[in-house]
């Protein structure tokens, strides 16, 4: 700690740096070592390529849509393909990227590393979750060749069941699969936190990662079984023709919203929790200071958790449900938005007093904190009920919820990839290129979905194909934020490519971070630590960090 | 063949001071699994019985505390909930909670829906 | 606090030589610890099925409520004999698994075996009266579709039956009623047939004497499947069989 | 150098239109924008905050600045404060959203109804005089207009955003929404559920006419038959008037005057006969049998079109002696053998 610097990277000496001759990447070869590991390490990075694949086709249907809403006629495509364009972005985006995209990438490799464990739980159920993931995906893309499906990712009944000629029970099917690839991961998630703590490891000495990740595997086990059973009854009601959510035959279509949103409401949860346990690592690392108010950061992913299970009709207050159970779901949609806004102020205050540093991952997190923020309390304008009245259904809400999927959710995940790149791979990324990837993204973003709040409020319906030509500037202003974003993401994709084999040798503690997945070489060991690993401290001791002998570190030259 | 469900020869870590749950084995034997049996035929036998009497709204009612009753045997003693830590009890607590959520949270509103005339 | 390495299994091989076992998977310390983890994993699923079955259960309490006489017009269509032999089947064939569960704990591998083709025997019975109960339906033309029929339900009299007349409107809810009844029925059986399955591949594993050596753990987690598979039949048997069986008095 | 010309028309165009607001076209909208406001205060005072932390932190901790970090904990107090400052907040939101909804969904007393149909993909309007729209709807200005809506398939949604008002049009079920509006003009109506392929073309005008006006187009635009005469016409051709003639020894009940009444069922239920009551006997009859009465009415689910039900609801709402339903009794009954047998269970 002698001269003040502007960053804490601590690389080792790159021209005697070597990557670990035995690592969990070439501890075994050929396409077959990695489709049948059992490694959890693997199995993220099987999870990383496949969940990149489904981000940008989810991406170019985005980008498909943007362009045809650069001009307000029906111009570049007919309704219907439009109609699917939005459709699979939204089921692809959801169920092959947001749900799997931080837990069963970063979550997969990184939980068992935190809490000393050399595996998770279950490896074979880990493996078998991710041929899940592949089988709804495959299915889904089935479904987009043989001619699309274009119920909206919302499958709202009776529309889905009774007027659609596309493919919905290939695509249901899909999401059902996938599903169950989701919950696989979450129990595997929950018994290897309870189950394979390493000595010492107390469950408030786990990272906030962990608790993160705990809260979501909660949400998954919980929540997409519902899901599941009313993509069955879709199926069924499609088949049969049976009418439980058809009026004509005495069925209640608002049944299919209550169980969709049962699960798809604790989703958002799934998705934006882990990006949560991300930015807490980020952030303690790069002001090199415990979180503060550890406690209250943990318990609130676990009061998200359970309260996000009370909230689901918020998504149906102007459906016809009663006004008095709207009232009741309101005021409990009030109240899940505090224990975000507690981990939002806990993140601010814990760069007070910090040393803080800004490499690309906490450019990434400040992004994370400023949009969530937006994206959270605009979400409160939609739990207020007379509100709701006039944004929901329209390019507001679009607007609300990728501030908090993409702006941040994907900022999260972008920061996690960034922050443990080294840890994965062994080797640096490009540190100029991707701050400016970050900065791209972070103005490509605000570009794209910060004119959308005003068209919501202007009253543009979402899922529109043509709109009035008044909504124009603000459509191509979006477009074109669009355009920025799109690059945006690109960058990071070439340039993690590129560093997979010129990327500086990372070393095995390259942010100095205080985590025990750090304390292990990069890549690890397919065993993760010679030796299990004894937790002494509390997470986020820099004090243990810095008078840690070398020695302690698991390595194997 | 029966233990005591505590403090017997199972080992009790002192590394592993994470799991302070953990709970030593426990094996039942046939004679419990055999008076389990027994009553949860009884209850069957009752609960048809009891479903031929005619006790308006408490039909329903009794119908199904004899299936939670039998529910709950059957968790307690053939699934050994009874032996098992606390983790698994609230585990299983929780999966009922959940359930009991998503109907009673669904019937606030198709109750109250005759409520207001709109 | 130094030395942050510690070797605890080795620390525990020396407590405990003798639980080390072929089945030990390398990235559990204990198995002890591979067994908890083995049965939470099996409850946590379990609590994946009752959500599973929960929207179900949640689906026929609504219309039960919404089309009550309809419900119990069609419930009495059920035959009760049938779902209370079922019923006693069901609950023999669990009873012969917790024994299966008990016999490999005291590795009594004869008796493990005998136990598990019992409770396989029991469950094809099972499965067979349900069929039989399906065909009677298919007959009646009770299964929900194309060709459901609800004139029995509107002339009752017509057939030879004592039940109350339901008006057309009402007899129509009849077949949510049925809907429902195949639908819960038939994912029950589904998970029978599964369980069934892997009742053989178990009895193959218990006669070669996999789990006569204290290894118990696919036994015992299979074993909370098949009971909890009687649990939602214990559930499903008043609610379907037993809504209202006393039409005169009503 | 200038403004390309492109990016001239386009800010001319957007500036010329509405730009960050849509205007205020009915009694409910300033009640919306001011709840608007305040939302959008708190978010921006949430925003600035987070934002001001960051960059203030930022500056005065930057590793340059401040090479080690002081570790602490938390501070109780602290975090008690944004957890209660912003749970305050939001409870205030709760409370403004929640009156200002059933402010949009309880319709004043006074209000004139209007029916809309929806369906794929287009929007029907009957008002109560006769007069049939589709894909628009001319309302009065002054005039609390209460709207009763229902979709003949999906889900649609009716949406005005000049008035701040939407509501989900449901199938199978009657759901209202009112509105007042102030200023003459047209606005945009737009489907805002997404219904399939053409759901961006289901679309419409809403046309605020003063009250001379509106009773100039009310005039020039009927289609001489109102809605309660078209459903007489209904209620006879069906042959409803069998049962429901208000004679003493008539099978079903009288309903004349029935609107508005309390009913007690056979099931012991007491309900308020609205327009949902009324839609729902006539297509699910054995579950509303007004006490006294036996279950021999058939369903006409299927038979009547969600206008020939707004038609017959219409029609009973006015209905208040039955002098003219007994004299279409007998009209056909003398000109022809009995009528279709309409209340007795088919076997």
């Amino acid at each position: 700690m002698s001269a003040p610097s502007n960053t804490i990277l601590n690389l080792p000496d790159q021209s005697t740096a070597q990557l670990p001759r035995r690592n969990f990447i070439n501890a075994e070869h050929g396409l077959l070592s990695w489709l049948f590991t059992s490694d959890h390490k693997r199995i993220a990075i099987l999870y990383l390529i496949s969940i990149t694949f489904f981000f940008f086709i989810g991406g170019a249907f985005a980008g498909l849509i943007r362009l045809e809403l650069l001009t307000p006629q029906p111009d570049l495509v007919s309704s219907d393909t439009y109609n699917k364009f939005f459709t699979m972005h939204g089921i692809i985006m959801i169920f092959l990227f947001l749900v799997p995209s931080v837990p069963a990438t970063l979550g997969n490799f990184l939980i068992p590393m935190m809490i000393g464990a050399r595996d998770l739980a279950f490896p074979k159920i880990n493996l078998l979750s991710w041929y899940l993931y592949v089988i709804g995906g495959t299915l889904t893309l089935t479904a987009l060749v043989l001619g699309g499906v274009d119920t909206g990712w919302t499958f709202t009944a009776p529309l889905s069941t009774h007027y659609l000629n596309t493919h919905v029970i290939t695509t249901a099917f899909a999401i059902f699969v996938a599903g169950f690839s989701s919950v696989f991961t979450g129990l595997n998630f929950i018994v290897t936190i309870h189950r394979m703590r390493c000595p010492g490891m107390t469950w408030f000495r786990m990272p906030l990662f962990v608790w993160a990740h705990y809260a979501a595997s909660i949400l998954m086990v919980l929540g997409t079984p519902v899901l599941a059973i009313a993509m069955i009854l879709i199926v069924l009601e499609r088949l049969v023709g049976i009418g439980v959510f058809d009026p004509t035959k005495g069925g209640d279509p608002l049944l299919f919203q209550h169980l969709f949103w049962f699960y798809s409401h604790p989703a958002v949860y799934i998705m934006i929790l882990p990006g949560m346990g991300v930015i807490s690592e980020v952030v303690s690392t790069f002001s090199r200071k415990r979180i503060f108010g550890y406690t209250a950061v943990a318990f609130s992913s676990v009061a998200i958790a359970l309260f996000g299970f009370f909230v689901w009709e918020h998504h149906m207050f102007i459906m016809g449900v009663s006004n008095y159970s709207a009232l009741i779901f309101s005021l409990l949609t009030m109240l899940v938005a505090v224990p975000s806004a507690i981990k939002i102020f806990n993140w601010c205050f814990t760069l007070q007093m910090g040393s803080i540093t800004f490499e690309t991952p906490m450019l990434y997190a400040f992004g994370f904190m400023g949009l969530f923020t937006i994206g959270g309390l605009t979400g409160v304008f939609l739990g207020s009920l007379g509100m709701d009245i006039q944004l929901t259904e329209t390019y507001f809400i679009v607007a609300h919820f990728h501030f908090v999927m993409v702006g941040g959710m994907l900022m999260a995940f972008l920061a996690g990839v960034h922050f443990w790149w080294p840890k994965m791979t062994g080797r640096m990324y490009p540190e100029s290129l991707s701050k400016l990837a970050a900065v791209v993204t972070f103005i490509g973003f605000i570009l794209t979905f910060m004119p959308q709040f005003v068209l919501g409020y202007l009253g543009m319906p979402r899922r529109y194909h043509a709109y009035p030509p008044e909504f124009q500037v603000l459509n191509v202003l979006s477009t074109a934020g669009a355009t920025i974003l799109g690059i945006g993401y690109l960058m990071p994709m070439i340039y993690l490519a590129w560093s997979l084999k010129y990327g500086a040798i990372a070393g095995n503690n390259p942010w100095q971070a205080t985590g025990l997945e750090w304390q292990t070489q990069s890549p690890p060991l397919t065993e993760n630590f010679t030796e299990i690993p004894i937790m002494d401290h509390e997470a986020y001791d820099y004090d243990w960090l810095e008078h840690k002998t070398a020695d302690e570190v698991t390595h194997v030259a | 063949m029966a233990h005591e469900p505590q403090h017997e020869q199972h080992y009790h870590d002192a590394a592993n001071v994470t799991n302070p749950e953990h709970a030593s084995h426990h094996i039942v034997t046939p004679r419990v699994y055999a008076a389990v049996f027994a009553t949860l035929l009884a209850c069957t036998a009752l609960t048809v019985f009891a479903a031929d009497i005619n006790l308006g709204v408490f039909n329903p009612i009794i119908a199904l505390a004899i299936a939670s009753f039998k529910g709950v045997i059957v968790i307690l003693f053939f699934m050994h909930v009874k032996y098992q830590s606390r983790l698994i009890k609230v585990t299983v607590g929780a999966g009922f909670f959940m359930f009991l959520v998503l109907v009673t949270m669904t019937l606030s509103d198709y109750i109250s829906r005759a409520w207001g005339l709109w | 606090m130094h030395s942050a390495i510690a070797n605890p299994q080795a620390d525990q091989a020396q407590q405990h030589e003798h639980v080390s076992l072929p089945q030990h998977r390398h990235h559990f310390a204990t198995p002890e610890q591979q067994r908890e983890a083995g049965s939470f994993g099996m409850w946590l699923f379990l609590l994946t099925e009752i959500m599973f079955f929960g929207g179900l259960f949640f689906a026929y309490l609504l219309f039960r409520n919404w089309y009550y006489d309809a419900f119990v017009t069609a419930s009495n269509q059920l035959s009760v004999p049938l779902g209370a032999v079922n019923t006693a089947i069901l609950i023999t064939s669990g009873f012969f698994m917790a024994l299966a569960v008990w016999a490999a704990e005291v590795r009594k591998k004869n008796l493990l075996v005998l136990f598990l083709v019992l409770t396989t025997l029991l469950g094809f019975a099972f499965l067979g009266i349900k069929a039989d109960e399906y065909h009677e339906k298919y007959e009646k033309h009770h299964i929900p579709g194309a060709s459901f029929d609800t004139s029995q339900f509107i002339n009752p009299a017509a057939y030879g039956l004592s039940e109350k007349p339901l008006a057309p409107d009402a007899a129509q809810k009849t077949q949510l009623f049925f809907f429902l009844y195949f639908a819960m029925t038939g994912m029950h059986a589904l998970h029978m047939v599964l369980g069934l399955g892997i009742l053989f591949w178990l009895m193959i594993r218990a006669q070669r004497g996999d789990f006569s050596s204290g290894y118990v753990a696919p036994i015992e987690n299979f074993g909370l499947y098949w009971h909890f598979v009687d649990i939602v039949w214990i559930f499903l048997f008043p609610l379907l069989y037993l809504i209202n069986r006393h039409p005169l008095a009503h | 150098m200038g403004i390309s010309p492109v990016l001239w028309q386009f800010l001319v165009k957007w500036l010329n239109a509405s730009a960050l607001f849509p205007r205020e076209a009915s009694t409910i909208a300033p009640y919306m924008d001011s709840l608007y406001f305040f939302l959008i205060a708190i978010t921006l005072v949430g925003v600035f905050l987070v934002a001001a932390l960051l960059v203030t932190f930022s500056i005065r901790y930057r590793k340059a600045v401040h090479p080690v970090a002081t570790q602490v904990e938390g501070s109780t107090l602290l975090e008690a404060t944004w957890t209660i400052i912003p749970l305050g907040l939001f409870l205030i939101c709760f409370v403004w959203g929640a009156l200002l909804y059933f402010r949009i969904y309880t319709p004043p007393a006074n209000s004139s109804n209007i029916y809309i149909v929806g369906k794929q993909w287009m929007w029907k309007a009957e008002h109560p005089g006769g007069q049939h729209e589709i894909n628009a709807l001319h309302v009065p200005v002054g005039q609390p207009i209460q709207l009763t809506m229902i979709s003949q398939d999906v889900f649609h949604s009716f949406s005005i955003p000049e008035f701040r008002i939407k509501r989900e049009v449901i199938p199978g079920r009657y759901s209202t929404v009112w509105f007042e509006a102030t200023t003459p003009g047209s606005y945009h109506l737009f489907c805002t559920q997404y219904c399939g392929t053409n759901h961006s073309a289901m679309i419409g005008t809403i046309t605020a006419l003063s009250p001379a006006d509106y009773k100039k187009w009310t005039e020039q635009s009927t289609s001489g038959m109102s809605l309660a005469q078209n459903g007489e016409r209904i209620f006879a051709s069906m042959g409803c008037n069998a049962c429901h003639s208000g004679n003493a020894a008539a099978r079903g009940p009288n309903l004349a005057g029935v609107y508005g009444s309390r009913l007690r069922l056979t099931s012991g239920a007491e309900v308020l006969v609205n327009e949902a009551y009324l839609r729902d006997a006539i297509l699910n009859p054995s579950q509303h049998v007004t006490s006294g009465y036996t279950p021999i009415m058939p369903t006409y689910q299927g038979q009547i079109s969600e206008d020939g039900l707004i038609d017959l609801v219409e029609y009973l709402k006015n209905l208040n002696t039955n002098d003219r339903v007994q004299q279409t009794l007998t009209t056909s009954q003398s000109g022809q053998a009995a009528p279709q047998a309409s209340g007795v269970v088919k076997p």
